[in-house]
């Protein structure tokens, strides 16, 4: 074999491998002593972060391992961030504030008070780890209770949900009454 | 010819037939149908002594067959306007046909295979699920920006417009109304109603005593919509339901 | 960025993937259009081709993968003892072709040009990630649609199933004017 094909073949076992690779083996691989084997690999190394390319070959007790370039590193985080990323909206805001103050509540009592479906926006936030169940309603199909998690708490600085601003009373009291009329 | 022939080396009728066909080196377009016919019952008949398995298929085109051959022997309609006739074996003909173009890319295919099987991938990099993880528990990213008075108005917010909407005699009152919907949200709202379910029928976007500013920004923001080929709507006829369904090609997705 | 940068990110982005990645996601990575990125991950996959590198990237469907090249197949497998992948057998081979080509379709549809019963190899295939379901047919009994996969593409190095190669259209031609003249 060309050198070139015996970098290549080692980019190759490096690659399909996805751990560190013993030189022992890659030596194998390309039927080569170990000592030649290391020179090539080196070289290789070197080519790879010479021409500031996205993977690189480390070295890792005598082992070899492909990564990505650190350089690199912003940009693919970049990407699984940006897919997922998408603020706080107003309807998850309401959906959270309903949350923190009737909880424990159902997606139902939710859906009363806000007069939209809250499928969506109670998933999103579970998902953020802002709301968690919390048990089950004692009534007909025993619906999920939702409640704010321990970390939405911290982040507002609460030790316990008891510790919510109160509300002007007025408000809470004849809106509890419009829905007990409506129930 | 010979009876060696195993039924189970074959992938059908078709593919036996195919091979009867190729064997005696007959004009597909021109099958001498008794010949084909009786050298085709006299495997099945052969087989049929030591399996019963995957005979069906095979019986059912030795029936064809023998329909095919006895409409055959039967004296040709000599009529003026028998131009259209068509040769019994015509139908057979063009199946056989569009199974051997399928059949003959079945080389090429096997060429691939052989080729491509010498492609490795590799899994995902342990790593991205660290990612991903970090960004689900990120509270702090989500939440920037976010004090808890943001919390705490929108739950006095939500709540006073549930007032509003049970009062209906003093909300019938007020003649300017702060602008609670925005064309903006309602077109978020439909974006996120078409991920969770792919056809919606327009009221099932409302919720009762919704309020008439609600439906006509929600209607606008659905015209939005589909001039920004999120969605696509039907209606079967005037004043019947209008049914909402994701544009095909729309790229819209959980992000 | 320069070129060379460009390179890098994608590289990286590809390497760690482990699947197919969208060239919209690319694009987003490297700050550029659709169609410069696509100019640029073609542009990068010459290079290794060209090369003779040991790594690859493939089209699958729009996206890109990164795989290994098929010269040195024989010596990864040298050192992993991997057995060789069993191939498909002609009546799944003859399913899938007629699946590729006619999709999306339904099993009666097969059934019809095979003359034999399609459940099995449609079970197989749908088993083994080549063919999934597309649809329902709108007709009496709302038969189920299927057609291939990415991982259809990738088992057989497609591009997409516009690479498909061409049916014989003169077999076809060719009889209906035989079964004309015969009338």
């Amino acid at each position: 074999m060309k050198l070139n094909e015996l970098e290549a073949v080692i980019e190759a076992v490096l690659f399909v491998s996805g751990e560190a690779v013993s030189l022992a083996v890659i030596a194998d691989a390309i039927s080569m002593d170990k000592a030649t084997t290391k020179a090539i690999i080196n070289a290789l190394a070197d080519k790879y972060s010479d021409e500031k390319r996205g993977i690189h070959i480390v070295e890792l007790d005598g082992e070899y391992q492909m990564c990505t370039a650190a350089h690199c590193f912003d940009y693919i985080r970049s990407i699984y961030k940006s897919t997922k990323r998408q603020g706080l909206t107003q309807s998850l805001l309401e959906t959270l504030a309903i949350i923190a103050y009737k909880q424990p509540v159902t997606k139902g009592q939710i859906e009363e008070i806000r007069g939209v479906n809250a499928d969506h926006a109670v998933n999103k936030l579970v998902e953020r780890g802002l709301v968690c169940e919390v048990g089950r309603q004692d009534a007909p199909g025993r619906p999920i209770l939702f409640g704010t998690t321990k970390e939405f708490l911290r982040y507002f600085g609460f030790a316990s949900t008891k510790e919510l601003p109160q509300l002007d009373e007025n408000i809470v009291h004849n809106s509890l009454d419009a829905a007990k009329i409506e129930e | 010819m010979e009876i060696t022939l195993q039924l189970e080396n074959f992938q059908g009728p078709m593919s036996l037939l195919y091979h009867l066909i190729e064997k005696n080196k007959i004009d597909i377009y021109d099958i001498p149908i008794f010949e084909i016919t009786n050298q085709y019952l006299a495997i099945v008949e052969d087989a049929q002594k030591r399996s019963m398995d995957v005979m069906s298929e095979f019986l059912l085109m030795a029936a064809n067959l023998l329909e095919i051959k006895s409409r055959m022997l039967l004296p040709k309609a000599k009529n003026e306007d028998s131009e259209n006739e068509i040769d019994p074996r015509a139908e057979l003909v063009s199946k056989l046909i569009e199974y051997k173009r399928f059949k003959n890319v079945t080389e090429e295919f096997k060429e691939r295979e052989e080729a491509a099987s010498q492609v490795l991938y590799k899994e995902a990099d342990p790593s991205l699920s660290i990612f991903k993880q970090e960004e689900v528990v990120e509270i702090e990213d989500f939440l920037d920006g976010v004090s808890f008075d943001d919390i705490y108005k929108a739950f006095q917010e939500v709540l006073r417009r549930k007032e509003k909407k049970v009062d209906r005699v003093r909300s019938s009152f007020k003649s300017v109304e702060r602008d609670l919907y925005t064309v903006e949200e309602k077109i978020s709202y439909i974006k996120d109603l078409i991920i969770i379910s792919t056809k919606i029928r327009f009221w099932e976007i409302f919720r009762e005593n919704v309020r008439k500013t609600e439906i006509v920004v929600t209607f606008m923001a659905l015209l939005e919509c589909i001039k920004m080929k999120i969605v696509s709507i039907s209606q079967d006829g005037a004043f019947n339901e209008i049914v909402i369904t994701k544009y095909i090609g729309s790229e819209i997705n959980e992000a």
